[in-house]
Order: structure tokens, then C-alpha cells, then sequence
């Protein structure tokens, strides 16, 4: 990968951004802002990560109750799900993600379009809320009788002196057939919507798989996917490809998923992860207890998913499904090469910057290179060093005081449960015939050399990019897509997709090179300047000094 | 699966909520006032989701600032935050003012802003900040989220700015002839164009507070501003103490500018519901024209004309039709006495807010109606959905939170209020006004006749 | 039974047509002049059913005489009748003017309306009529029935109107700069009142003809106005030869009231399609700067900007969309250019007018798509059906007949145009200028917005 | 009935109505605007009906074309109907009333959506149209292989030497098992629609009628309907209610109908009619050539349709089926008594003027009058004098050059199909005991003493009488709605029902009911004046002096 696009000026560009800061943010923001540089295939220079937002810096962040409820339950349609707090929060989340379910029968249950709240008053925030929240559980019950309840913290829970796991065993015991757990998601909990990520998985393997040795599903080569959300029905896509294959897939973390498949996910053979940042502890945690190796694949980008399939299809050794695996490439590349091509005839050689979540900067990039674009810069909202260096350098990641207050749990093998997949010594053949687990290379060994690597950007960076670098298209949320587009520059959603998908597997490949065609050559953008305007205003400048 | 499940009287929980939280209502007023970025005080999530969720119906880039807690400051206190924010929007945005919010999380700690402004303004005069030599002025709303409604924010941010930035002497109410302060709600954009025509037709010295119909609703922009142009100037707010009366529309739950304005400065109040309806546009119109001492202009009686007509002409599409209504209670009560005055009947009018009088409210608008309504404060989708399982309602008027009512009763849903995020041009929708209020009966008219058309095979292409 | 037949090529019959007779397009023109009443030569079954078919439209009242003939009429020839029809309608309506049309019964026996109108006049002025003493002018417009489209009626009536009231000295051009002449098309009221605000903003002195915003769209009365208020002043019309220049919307089939007066008066003729969309919008402001002298006021700037950025913002929703249009020539050919503009791919465009020129014309407008296009003129709605079948069209846009494309494609119809009677407010619908293709657009955007969304189950509110 | 409201100053009225036209104008209306006086029961002055419009004057009456084409086949979903002539009348004449049809079976055919012209241009109305339709008939076969189709003439088809019936022949040998037929309904036949509607059913009765011995429905009384033409679903109504009392409903003329139900109908033992004016004359033929009897009945009004109803069962002399049928009238009454006295209660003492058509100006006087309506002045659009003074006139009515234009029929007994269903015995006892046939004692004599009856009301008079009646309501057509309501007066379109019903039998009176209890009690008519309007501008006013 890494072609070389030199990028002009960017130690230029870098000093500009630092000189207008005050000199303590300047520190540390000029370890958030890298400039690309890969030595030895995988030697990337060190990027500071997963810390402190600025306060007035006006950040693309969210907080831990957004990455706990919105992000990693939200998909899940079968746990009731009940935010404690004041309104705003149960509200705000209430089905804002594009998060798509398929309930496999009629009588299937779907709460997602369900948002229930304590709505906390200022009562509850003098003399306690708890009991408020056992009512609601048991208004809960009484209209569902639910598999599982979640409930989930916001800011003022903790600090009010509500302990949501505590109510939540005590109305386990009420209701003794209810899988009720809490989540300690505050908003101000860690420094972004990571730290929600954390709690959620946390929770999840602790007190929901492991559960149900029972349920499974037919096929021969189970497996689930970790950190897939399906959004705009990227799962339903990836499901369609993997069981044309013969894979079985048995659980998906969290997209399209249900309480039956969380709780007896630790029955398959492999876990595979798609988004490193928001799982790879889930996984780390299931080969500990119940011996089931994982490893990273991508199913983001034609070539991406062919070799992940080719991947998942070698692990298993199995003649038949290699060749299966084979023959689903095959067939479905004939049109994706033909929408490609043409697609490429018309972007090659534009560029584009990505802002996005936690992986999703990364994946993007497969797709954008295949139809000719360049990426000039990229960067995470809430990644982790290993997410942009590699998984090499987790050793090397000092814990700050944000991270520890989410809760490192200590994981041993099961008593019962615990069964390699692979023996040791068969894994380390496998190893040594270059066939990685638990791998994780991070964004930046694939990045363009000398692009630029900015964590957490803000809009005050995003914007000098923008008037410097003047790319041809961006990649980032909701809360950038109206400051980019104000500009002129076209703007892809990709924590929402704009509503629009999948963009995963090959279907989804075609989908999204046909939307970038769409959107660089949409010819609104061209009206911008009124024929009779001669003397355009001139614009605000950014200045911190 | 349906939602419609057994009814559970009283529920003490809220399933899918008919209301927001209070710093988001007063964010938008803050961004209605020129030059001024709200900032609020708290965890960055309520940046985000407030950001977010304006920008899913405006489609504007709005930028809000936050004083980012962590875990740290939720235990130790957030006033370094505070400081260090407002240093650097000051730097950055070389804002006119900022507007802080607080948020359940710095209410729930206790924590005394007025005191931290106070003294940051100490500092800062001192030279102690390192604010870029920006001094913005500073207003400060109380808004805990599990206190009230996103309007209990709207009103007390509209409250913040005016009392913060109203001086100077008291006059004689003489003087003042023709100068209107407005105090224009929660409305569109499209809605503050509408007023700004109306106050222009009557007067040029106006106040509109808030005034967010360029900066959530502008053009494109060839190049990009940090502050977009246009809301309400701070000059303009300053005069609001010399008024010769204030139209406020709406009623402020907790602290309320227009009677400050009146007990503090003595300009006379004319509280008023939204001007939707001819009974609720003819008392603003002929309030104008009386502090104006101007006669009402043709347009309006041209437009009044109109109106009638098109009520006359639609009335048998819409007598006797059954709706729901729901959204901020200000909004409810005007369409309240809109559908009552057109012959519909609300047979369901609902407010997320936990308010004593509003059945009263509703009660008092509905003058034609010989048919029971159901009037619910404290309402939630999920109870408004058991309330009309048996009501045969005809279709539902507010914003897009009521697709799931709509669905499952299987009945149009007309999209109007905040927040409209399944449709394009939510803020250029026109509610106020006579035309405003042609609007909404064009849109209500035809989706009931939509409906009706689509309930019939062939040969039924007139109606 | 679906209406989807076989397809047979080249109907010689024409089935669920696509266009309207000529004199409905002269009465609508008649209507739009201040003091006009339409007088119909041929049978009372032409006065009612075009009245009855504006009616729908506007839902007003609409006075159209007739000359009633009967079997020994048609025989014997109408002079009597129109003599008597004249009178009548002098006396008791007193009007300004009559507009005389004739119909494919008239025009088949012969009849020299021409001729009967000098002598009416001749016996009039010797006071041989019994005509109250009322002295209407009269014009007259040839438009039978089986000669072209509406459209030719009505730019008819145009040049009936102009060339009988335009008098005067010809002058030189600079005498003249700042006075401009509007040849509207054929649009709906609120178009009119909107380029009435647009004229309005460069100079007083300007001619909008027709302009039927009051006549056929007006206030409920006090009381009852025989002839309604509103309309081209015929003293405005005698001014015509005396503008700047005159802007003309679209292209007259036959006579044509721009190319008279620029060849008899030395009016410069500025003929451009209707400003809906950016492209045709711009060329509007531009040209009514240039003869007004005066800069764009900033208004339109604001408006023009706001509308770029919802293109902006919508692009996502409308781009390579695929829609089917159809109606008047000059209709088709400004929505093809805006959805062209828009992204979106006009599948079909079609006409009902028998044009050999619309495929060249509508070809010179596409200049965004790489796909093939359906241009058809002398279509009818069977045809277009069965040109559809294949082109997966995503929506339509025109007027209400399309409604049973709509059911049998099952994709919306985006109401536009002209007549619109299976919803109430047609009248009302605005096209024209910045702020007209900013509500066509919002109609498009949210049409297949909902589209999309019923077509998804739960999950799926944000779009 | 006939109540006594003394409508005050009629003949006042009258005179200054008169007075501002032109002598030879105002000797004519003077004629047709009647001051009612009823003596001897059923006595009535003298009206002049049927007569030419004049000239100028805006009538409310259409053409032959919208008589024929419009009113009487467009009910008809499987006669193929091709309008011959320029595009307009073809155009306007789609669909445009609302008559609904219920096919029975998915395959069934409905042609009433469908609107086919041969669209004249200006090289046919020179060298003749023939060949044109020729192509439509073929086209019209190729496309559906109608079982029939007709041919409308609009104006200039006669004038230019076109023959429809020649060329209906000419197709007819081409394609035998199709019955082609065509209608002189040029616009300018007679004086009004009326003209055309005696075009359309003398075609129907010598072209279909009688042509088909075979076609039958199930049940015992079997009976057409004529001159019910379902606006509205009035027909569904009427088809539920006879059905309940066991009456088997064969043809309705032409609501809901089909090709086969004219063409056997001639097979029934009654006719009823309801609209006397369009079709009275079908009935008498049906007589003669079948022997049928007939008489009139009227289901629009709970009361009349009781009355209606008991006179069928009367007929048939069936204890059953009058058993039954006082069954239907005594349950479908509890429902109207309720909500008809609940909208009087509010409707009392209102009054109403109705220029309807050439029956509905009589039949909704019943509607009215059971919620306590007062009528103050009525007349139909097209009637002819026996409509307004009974049938006792027919011999009286002299019959101008305008009416003798349409054809009139020589109508013999059928060799075959001739049957007299009554002995002349019979007949004769029964009309001794009251039992009235072929009757119809018009508008007239049910019309309030001293109201006004005007036939053929054109705007001018239609605006006086409002200025110094204000009625409360109403009722007229689409061409007049805005014209009385632009004055603030509620309008009830009775030619469409503004597309609401039904409101025939006892579920319509109930929606009429409602209906005028809505428009009575609108308030969107209180708000005409603003709040500071003092000085409303004068009106102009008619003046034709």
C-alpha cells in the first residue's frame, strides 16, 4: 500500500495550526497532529491518543453514555434498554443511529424504535432516584416481560449517589428469569465515547455470554463478527456474502444481533473484528475464557472483503469453502470491477480527508483508493495509539487517570467453558506461515507518506485543512457535514452513511463508489458564486492569539 | 412487533419522550443572537447531542462549545473548565457575546456560575486571562435538563441575554412611540423572515428576539464563516428597556423577560399565543398597529383575505376532521385554536411538559368544539399512542417524532415544530401569520385529501 | 384492470390527453386583465366546461359568457347571437374590456368574427346596440379547438390583448429606460404575485401581463364582486410600446406579442424560459437589472444563496434520481433544466403539444446528464405510461392527470402546474424565481424522501 | 306537505329583476321565474321550460355532448366510448364527475378512467374525420376487444359531413361480435344537457336493449333502476338497502352499470325511475315495446326512500317481502332518527335555495325539510315543464324547433319480447286503490307556497336573490360554489356531492345530514370581516339598463 503523494508544506501547515494556539495546548497538540512517515513496513511515528479534549476547543467527540447506549447496545433489539437520567440524553439517543434490525419472525421483539427514560426531576436529583428506576423496570416488565434490561447511567446518576448495579441485582432477584445489568456510562466518564465502548463490553461478557450453551445455529464453520453495527445494513450484507461462502455466522457484535446470540457467542470457533478500536478487549477476553482466537479482517472495500474471506476460509482449512469462498469472489467482482472502473474513470486523482469514529478512517481509505482517490490526511475522534501504530505498541501505552476509571477487567479461563480452538502448537505453525491473529496494524501503516495524521481534529484544524489543502471530499459526522459543505466541498457521513448503504461487502462497494461518484460531480456546487458577484466577502479568520 | 401494548395507567417512566432538554432550547437562542456562541457547562456529550440534533433540522453547521468535564471536574469542580473555555472561544471566535448554559451534570455538583463569571470577569479586567483581548459580554441561563422542557431553556436564554444587556435610563412611554420589542418563541426560520416582513410593514426600530432565520438558516456561503451573519444585535437587545411595548409570544416558565421588561423598565406587555389562526393573528397585527400607531398595511388584509377564502373554499375538506396534536405547549396552543377555528377537532392535544395550566390553556382556545378532548401535560408518544387507539383521529400535526404515531394508527402525519429530521426544510416551513397559517391549512387540507385518495380505487381524482 | 396494454405503436387516437383546448388558455389570459370578461363563440357547453375546469383549479368564481348557439345557429351563422352576447354582457357586467374567442364551431362554419366585431363597433358607436351605453374594448382570439394546444389560446389572448391596446407614438429607447413588460406564461397566482415582488424591486413602471393573481386568486369578499378585483390594467397594456424591453416567458406557437412589439414599436424582446432552476433564474435578474438600471437587490442574492445551499444540502436525495414530466412545452422545458441542474435525470419529458421543436429544446437544456432521455411531443398519458414500463422512474412531476401514472408506476407525483384539482391550494403553488425553485425543490426532496421511508419498517426516521 | 313560509316581497322582487333587462328579455323570464301557488292540490301556475339561453347571459346549463357523454354513459365501466372531435370536450368530460363503479371481479373490465379522442386537427375538419375514427375503432379493438363502443360527436362532427352511425356500421361488419353505435350529440343540440341525455338513452334503448334474452341475476322481484347515476356510491346504497329487503336490483341506468345489464334489461317486471327528466322517456318505451311498467320513486330522503321502498313490495304483492322490507325501514331508521334530529336540532329555521340539474332541485327538498330546513326558492337547470308541474302537462307542452332536432322515437310492442307484466285489469284496480303509475307530480307542487321556482337561473338572478334572501345554504353546482361563497353562504354542490356521499337511502341521509350540520356551522365564515374593518367597500351591482 502507501503510495506517496507528497502532501506539500505539511510541517508548514503544522507550524501554522500550533503558532495560533497558547503554548500548553500547542505542546500537546503537536503530538496529535503527524505528519506520516513509515519505516521497516510498520515503523510509524508515535501519535498522542485517547486523551483530553480542550475544553471550548470545539471538538467532533461525543461522551460515554453516546459510546455505551448509542453505539454498542443500541443495535441489539431484543434487551430493553432504560436510560436513568434526566430527559435530554434518553432522548437525544433514541433512535438517532442508522442502525438496521431484521426480526426473524413476526412475534420477534424490537425495541429499538422504544426509548424509555426515567426523566429525572429535580426531586430525584435531591433525594435519589432509585426508586424511579425500579418502577420503571417494573413497568418494563409489566408491559414486556423483556429477555434482558439494560440500564444505563447518565452524568448526574452517579454523583447523586444511585447505584444502578445495585438496583439492577436487586430487581433480578424480583424478577428471576430477567437478565437485568447496569452501566456505569456516565457522560463525563473517561474522554470520549470510547470509554462507553469499554462499559458496554465490559458488561456484555460479563453477565450475558456465556450464559446459554444451547442455543446455536445450523452450519459448519460458526463464527461471530466483533464490532460490526450495521449501519445502513452493512450486516445484512456481510451475512449475505459469508453464507454464500458456508460460513455460519452466529453473533454479531452489535449489528442485527439478539440476546440469544450475546449469550451463547462463546460457542463458536473464531472471532473476527472489524472495528478494532471498540472491541478488541471483547475479543482479547473470549480467547482468555473460552480459547477462541480472533483475528482483524475488514470487509470495508471489494479487495478488503476478499481477502478476509480468503482469511476466515483458510482458517478453517476446509477444501470445500475455499473453493466456495473462491467462487463467491469470482461472481460477485464481475460487477463490481465494472462499476469501479467506470466510477474511477471520473475520480481518479481527487482527494479526500477522513475524520471518523474509530476505525471507520481507516476502512474508508480501501474503498476511496480503489475508485483513484487520495487521502491527504485522516485521524480518529476517539482511537487509541495501537489504532493508528499497530497493536505492537499497546505494551507501551501508559494508563492515565481517564482511562482507569473504566474498569480493566481481570478475565481467566472458564472452568467449564474454556476450550482452545486451536492447539498451541498448531496456532504457532499457523503464525509461522504468516497467518496473523490477534493483529491489528494500525491506520498509519497504510496512510499515504506524509499525509497528515490529526486525533481528535477539531474544527478549527479541519477548517485550515480545508482552506489549505482544499480537498475534494470529506469523510466524517453529522456535526462536520454542514461546515464542510457550507464551503463547497462535498461531504460523506460515515458514522451515519447519510442514511444511505451498505457500503460493506461488494454490494456495498458498489453502493459507495456510485455515491462518491454522485457527490463529485453534483453539479449544485458550481452555482455557488452569483454571476453578477464580483467581490465575494471576505471571510473570518481563526486566530487564538 | 407493535408498540400498542396494554395500557399501564400513570406511568412514572417516559417512553419516547415528547420534549428535549432545557440547555438545547437555549442554545438555539443564543444562536439567534449576533455574534454570540453558546458554550455549555458541562460533558462534552450535551455539545454533541445538542449540536446533532439542531443540525438534523436545520442543516447548518452550529457550533456550541463545551467546557468538556471529564471525571476529574466532575468531582473537583468545573470552574477551571469554565475559564479555559471561555479563553479560548474568546480567542477564537472573537464572539460579540457567549451565551452559558449550565447542564444536570454542573447543577447536579452545585456548581455557582454567576460566582465563577463574576470573578472571571474580574480577571479578565484584570488582564489575567488569556482571552486574545476579547471581551464578549457573558450572559448566564440556568438550565438543568431535569428541570422542565428544551423551552423552559428557550425562555430563560431569551431572559439571560435581555436582562444582561438591557441598560440605561428609564423613560417616559411617550418617547418611545413606534419602538416594538418581540419576543418571537420557538419558531422557524422561515417564521422570523415572516416577522421580520410583518415588524418591517409597521416600523423599522424593532427588536426580534430571537433571530436565528440567517445564521440556522443561511445561504451558501462562497467563503466560510465561523460566525455566520445575521441574529438578533446586542445594540438592538440594549433598546429593548425603551420599547413602547413588548409582544411576547408564548409563556415563559420560570423567569420571563417580558414582564422584567415591564416591572424593571416599564414597557407594557402584550403577551400573546403564536400568530397561528385568524384569533391569534388579528390581535398581533392590531397590537402592532396600536404600538406602532400605524394603520395596518394592505398586504396584510390582503393576505387576511385570503385566508378566509381558503378557509371558506376547504372548509368541507376539514370540518368535523379528527387530529392529534403534541410538541412545546406555546405550539400546541395555537394549533389548538387553529383546528378549532377550521371545524377539527383535537381529540388529542399533548405536551411533554409537566405543566398545571395547560388543560386549561387548551380549554380556553377551544370555543367551536362540542366534542370531548383529550388534554395531557407530562405526555409521552407511547401514551398519546394508548390515548388514540379509540379516538378514530384523522391524522397528526407536529414534528417528526410522531411518524411512529402515524404509522402505527395508520393516519397522515403533517410535519410541522421542531424537530423535523425526515424530511428537507424543516426551518423554511411557514407557520405564523396569515400566510403562515395558509400554509398549514394547505398542508393539513391535502394531507387529509391524500389520504382520502388513497383510500379509493379509480374515479376519484376530484375532491 | 391496469391500463398497461400492449403497446401499439403510433396511436392515431389520442388516449388521456395531455394538453387542453385553446380557448381554456385565451379565457385564463381574458381573466388576468382588469376589467376583462371572456366571451365564447360557439356553444354554452365550451363557456361551462371551461369554467368548470378553471373553477377546480382556483376555486373561485369564474365569469365566462357565451354566445349559445344552437342547431339553427350553427346553420345559419352567429353574428346574432355574439350581437346579443355583447350587449348583455356590456350592460350588466360594464366592463373594461371583452375578450372574444371563438371555438372549433365557430371556426368551423366560417364564421368572420373580425368582421361581425368591426360592424358591432360601427352599429355601436351610432348607438344602434343595446348596450347600456357601455363601450367595452373588444378583442378577439382565434383559437379553435382543433388547432394546437391551451397554449396556444392563451399566448393568442396575449397578442389580441397587446396589439389591440397598444397605441401610441413609437418612441426612442432612452426615453423609455426602466419601463419593462412581462409576458408571464403561463403560471399559477402565486407566481404572479411573486414576480410582481421581483418587478417590483427594480422599478414601478412595469406591465405584467397577464396577471390573474387577484382575479382568479382572491380574498373572500364582503360583499360580492361581479368583477373581481386584480388584473392587468388595460391603461398599463397601452404602455407596452413605450418599455425598455420586453421579457417573455416562453415561446408563443402563433402569434407572438414580443416579436409584434419589438418589430412594430421597437420594444427590444427578451424571451427566455421560466426562471425555475438556477440557470434560468439567473438570466431573469440580470435582464430586469439591465433594463431597470439598477443593481440586484440584495434580497435575491439572500434568496439565491439560500437556495444553492439546499441544493447542497439535498443533493443526496435527489441526485441521479430518474423523473417523469409532462405538460405544457414551455412548463416542461424549465423543469427539464432544474432537475437537470438538480442531478436528477428526466426520463421522460413529454408534451401534449404537437412540437417539432421540443426535443431540440428540451436536448439544449439537459446539460448535466450522461443518460438517455424520452422526449415526446404530441404524447398523451398511455403513451407515456407505456414509454415508462422500462425506465424505473423514481418520481413525476406535473399536474393532477398524472395521478394514475403515479398508481400504475407506484411513485409519487409531485403536484405542479396546471390544473391541480385533487388537492386544494394548485393556485397557491409557487414555481418561479429563487425562492419558487427553492419550493419545487423541497416538494421534490421530501417526495422521495417519503417514498423511501414507507418503504422501510422501523429504524429509519433520520434521512 | 307544502308548508306555508310567506318568502316576503317575491313579487317585488320579481318585478325589479325584470326590470333591469331589456324588454324583449325580461318578457321571456318573466315566464320562467314563477311565484308557486298550489291549489286544488296539485294546481300550479304555468312555467316556461326548456327554452333557449339567451345569449350572454351566464347560464348554469352545459351542452349535448356533457348530457350524453357525461351524465348518462359515462356510469357505464364496459362500453369503450370514443369522443369524435378536437381534443377539449374529450378532455373535460374525463372522469370528471364522480361516479364510482365496482367491478365485480378482478378481471372485469372498467374503461371509465380511460378518455379516448381522435383529437381533430385542422386537416381533418377540412377534409373529414371519418378516416380518423376509423383508426381510434381499430386501435380501441386491437387494445381491448370492447364488447361495445360508442362514438360521441362534439360540435363540429355534422358540420363537416362526419357521420358517426355510417361509420359505427362500417365497423360493426368489421368486427361482428362488437356493437358499435355512435351519438349525434354535437354541443349545440337543443337547449341545454337535457338534449343530450334523450340522444344517450334513445341509443341505448334501439342499440342495447333487448339484445340479450339470457343474461340474469339470482332472486325472485326482479327491477331496474333508472335514471340513478351513482354519484357518490348512491347506487351501492340503494343496491344494500333493496337487497335487504329482498328485492333483486338488475340494471341500473347508468350508475354502476355494465353492457350485459342494458342489454337484458328488458327482461325485469318494473322499472322505477328516479331521475323523471333524463330518462322518463326510456321508461315509457320499455313499456310499450316490453311491457314493463313504471313508476317514479325517489331514494334521496329517509322518508322517500321508506315511501319507495313499501311501494315496490307493494307492487310485487309479496307478503314476504313486505314483511321484510318494513324490517330494513324500521332498523335503518333507528340510526337516522338519531342523528337527523340531533342536526335539526341545530339546523331549524335555516333556509335553502337549489338550482340543481333537472331532479335533485326536487328530491334534496326532502333531505332539507326532515332536518327542518325551509326552501325558499328552487329550479332545475335543464327540466322541461312536467318537471315542475307534473306529468298532466305532457300533452299541453308544445315542442319547439330546438327539441324536435332530437329524435323521437317510434316505439311499437315487440313481436318476441313483448309482455305485458300487468293485465290491463289489473293495472287499472290497482291504480283504483291509489297505486299510481307512470306518474310524476313534479317540483312544484311540493314546493312551499309563495316560494320561487326559476328555471334556468343564470348568475345575475342567482346573486339578486341572495343579496335579498341571504339563504342559509346553498345548493347548485360546481360554477356557482364560488359565487355564493365568496358572499360568506355555505354551497352544497348536489351535480357531484364536492365528491362526498353517498347520500341517497338511509346511510346518506345520515351523511347529509352531517354534512349540512357542518356547513351550517362552519366557522370559517364568521371571520369575513377583520376585527378593524369599519368601512367595507360598496359592491357593484347587475345593471343591464
Amino acid at each position: 500500500m502507501a503510495e506517496v503523494y507528497e502532501l506539500p508544506d505539511t510541517a508548514e501547515f503544522k507550524a501554522e495550526i500550533l503558532e495560533r494556539y497558547p503554548p500548553k495546548l500547542a505542546k500537546k497538540r503537536a503530538k496529535q497532529i503527524i505528519i506520516n512517515k513509515i519505516e521497516n513496513d510498520d515503523d510509524v511515528p508515535e501519535i498522542l491518543a485517547n486523551t483530553r479534549t480542550i475544553p471550548g476547543i470545539i471538538t467532533m467527540r461525543g461522551c460515554a453514555y453516546a459510546g455505551c447506549k448509542g453505539v454498542v447496545l443500541g443495535p441489539t433489539r431484543d434487551i430493553l434498554q432504560i436510560t436513568h437520567g434526566p430527559i435530554g440524553c434518553g432522548f437525544y439517543s433514541w433512535l438517532t443511529r442508522r442502525n438496521q434490525t431484521k426480526p426473524t419472525t413476526e412475534s420477534d421483539v424490537n425495541y429499538m424504535t422504544y426509548a424509555m427514560s426515567t426523566d429525572l426531576q429535580e426531586e430525584e436529583i435531591i433525594f435519589g432516584g432509585e426508586k424511579k428506576l425500579r418502577a420503571a423496570i417494573d413497568e418494563a416488565v409489566a408491559l414486556f416481560h423483556p429477555r434482558a434490561i439494560g440500564i444505563f447511567a447518565t452524568c448526574p446518576v452517579g454523583l447523586i449517589g444511585d447505584d444502578v448495579h445495585a438496583v439492577a441485582r436487586a430487581m433480578e432477584e424480583k424478577y428471576p428469569d430477567i437478565n437485568i445489568f447496569g452501566f456505569s456510562c456516565e457522560g463525563y466518564k473517561g474522554v470520549s465515547q470510547s470509554a462507553g465502548h469499554h462499559v458496554a463490553n465490559n458488561k456484555v461478557f460479563t453477565d450475558v455470554v456465556g450464559l446459554n450453551d444451547t442455543f446455536s445455529k445450523p452450519g459448519k464453520f460458526k463464527f461471530n463478527i466483533l464490532g460490526e453495527y450495521n449501519i445502513g445494513g452493512d450486516a445484512f450484507e456481510i451475512e449475505r456474502i459469508v453464507a454464500d461462502c458456508g460460513l455460519s455466522l452466529h453473533s454479531t457484535f452489535s449489528g442485527n444481533s439478539t440476546y440469544d446470540e450475546f449469550s451463547s457467542a462463546h460457542t463458536v470457533d473464531l472471532n473476527v473484528v472489524m472495528c478494532h478500536r471498540s472491541i478488541n478487549y471483547l475479543a482479547e477476553m473470549m480467547e482468555k475464557k473460552y480459547g477462541i482466537p480472533w483475528f482483524k479482517v475488514n470487509f470495508v472495500g471489494a479487495e478488503a472483503t476478499s481477502k478476509s474471506l480468503r482469511k476466515i476460509a483458510q482458517f478453517y482449512e476446509d477444501a470445500d469453502l475455499l473453493k466456495k469462498t473462491e467462487e463467491v469472489i469470482e461472481r460477485e467482482l464481475v460487477e463490481v470491477e465494472k462499476v469501479r472502473l467506470d466510477v474511477k474513470s471520473r475520480c481518479e486523482g481527487k482527494t479526500a480527508v477522513l475524520y471518523v469514529g474509530g476505525s471507520r478512517a481507516h476502512h474508508y481509505q480501501e474503498l476511496l483508493r480503489e475508485i483513484g482517490i487520495t487521502i491527504l490526511s485522516a485521524g480518529y475522534e476517539f482511537a487509541h495509539r495501537d489504532d493508528y501504530e499497530g497493536r505492537k505498541v499497546m505494551p507501551s501505552i501508559i494508563v492515565d487517570a481517564d482511562s482507569r476509571n473504566i474498569e480493566e477487567l481481570k478475565v481467566e479461563a472458564d472452568a467449564v467453558r474454556y476450550k482452545p480452538r486451536l492447539s498451541e502448537e498448531k496456532k504457532a505453525s499457523m503464525e509461522a506461515d504468516g497467518f496473523a491473529f490477534s493483529d491489528y496494524n494500525g491506520l498509519m501503516t497504510e496512510m499515504p507518506e506524509s499525509s497528515l495524521v490529526i486525533d481528535d481534529c477539531n474544527h478549527y484544524e479541519l477548517e485550515e485543512l480545508l482552506d489549505r489543502y482544499h480537498p475534494d471530499l470529506v469523510c466524517a459526522g453529522i456535526k462536520e457535514k454542514y461546515v464542510v459543505q457550507k464551503r463547497g466541498i462535498p461531504m460523506k457521513q460515515l458514522h451515519s452513511y447519510d442514511y444511505m448503504g451498505p457500503f460493506a461487502g461488494y454490494k456495498g462497494a458498489i453502493n459507495f463508489y456510485k455515491e462518491i461518484d454522485r457527490l463529485l460531480n453534483c453539479s449544485a456546487f458550481k452555482f455557488t458564486k452569483a454571476p453578477w458577484d464580483e467581490s465575494p466577502e471576505l471571510s473570518a479568520t481563526y486566530a487564538f492569539n | 412487533m407493535s408498540l400498542q401494548t396494554t395500557a399501564v395507567p400513570n406511568f412514572t417512566s417516559t417512553r419516547n419522550a415528547c420534549k428535549l432538554c432545557s440547555p438545547l432550547g437555549a442554545c438555539l437562542v443564543l444562536r439567534g443572537i449576533e455574534g454570540c456562541i453558546p458554550l455549555i457547562h458541562g460533558s462534552q456529550g450535551c455539545s454533541t447531542y445538542i449540536r446533532r440534533y439542531g443540525i438534523s433540522h436545520f442543516r447548518e453547521p452550529i457550533d456550541i462549545a463545551s467546557s468538556n468535564f471529564v471525571e476529574s471536574t466532575a468531582i473537583f469542580g468545573g470552574k477551571d473548565n469554565l475559564f479555559t473555555a471561555l479563553d479560548n472561544v474568546s480567542r477564537s471566535y472573537k464572539p460579540a457575546a457567549i451565551g452559558v448554559t449550565s447542564t444536570c451534570l454542573s447543577e447536579t455538583i452545585g456548581e455557582d456560575v454567576p460566582m465563577y463569571l463574576r470573578q472571571y470577569e474580574i480577571d479578565r479586567a484584570k488582564g489575567l486571562r488569556n482571552n486574545g483581548g476579547q471581551n464578549p459580554a457573558i450572559f448566564y441561563a440556568s438550565t438543568p435538563s431535569y428541570r422542565g422542557t428544551h423551552m423552559d431553556g428557550f425562555h430563560e436564554a431569551v431572559f439571560a441575554a435581555v436582562s444582561k444587556l438591557v441598560d440605561g435610563e428609564k423613560i417616559t412611554r411617550t418617547e418611545s412611540k413606534g419602538r416594538i420589542n418581540l419576543v418571537s418563541g420557538f419558531i422557524s426560520a422561515e417564521d422570523l423572515r415572516e416577522l421580520q416582513t410583518i415588524l418591517g410593514s409597521f416600523t423599522t426600530d424593532y427588536t426580534l428576539l430571537p433571530d436565528y432565520s440567517e445564521s440556522l438558516d443561511g445561504p451558501s456561503w462562497e467563503t466560510y464563516q465561523k460566525l455566520p451573519q445575521g441574529g438578533t444585535k446586542p445594540e438592538d437587545i440594549k433598546k429593548m428597556g425603551e420599547a413602547a411595548g413588548t409582544v411576547y409570544f408564548g409563556i415563559a416558565p420560570g423567569h420571563d423577560a417580558g414582564k422584567w421588561l415591564e416591572e424593571t423598565w416599564g414597557v407594557p406587555l402584550f403577551r400573546q399565543d403564536l400568530p397561528i389562526g385568524i384569533e391569534n393573528c388579528d390581535p398581533f397585527y392590531k397590537t402592532l398597529s396600536k404600538l406602532s400607531g400605524k394603520e395596518i398595511p394592505e398586504i396584510w388584509n390582503r393576505q387576511r383575505g385570503r385566508l378566509i377564502d381558503a378557509y371558506i373554499d376547504g372548509h368541507k375538506y376539514v370540518n368535523s376532521k379528527r387530529a392529534i396534536i403534541y410538541g412545546e405547549e406555546d405550539f400546541v396552543a395555537s394549533l389548538a385554536s387553529f383546528l378549532d377555528e377550521i371545524g377539527i377537532v383535537p381529540v388529542i392535544a399533548a405536551t411533554g411538559a409537566d405543566s398545571q395550566g395547560f388543560k386549561k390553556r387548551i380549554q380556553g382556545v377551544l370555543r367551536n368544539t362540542r366534542q370531548e378532548v383529550q388534554i395531557a401535560d407530562d405526555a409521552d408518544f407511547v401514551t398519546i399512542l394508548e390515548m388514540a387507539k379509540d379516538l378514530r383521529p384523522d391524522f397528526i400535526m407536529g414534528h417528526s417524532k410522531g411518524l411512529f404515531l402515524s404509522r402505527e394508527l395508520g393516519i397522515p402525519l403533517v410535519r410541522c415544530g421542531f424537530p423535523i429530521h425526515d424530511r428537507i426544510g424543516g426551518q423554511r416551513i411557514l407557520h405564523l401569520g396569515y400566510k403562515g397559517t395558509l400554509n398549514l391549512f394547505d398542508l393539513v387540507c391535502n394531507a387529509i385529501m391524500e389520504a382520502k385518495q388513497d383510500q379509493h380505487d379509480k374515479g376519484y381524482t376530484y375532491i
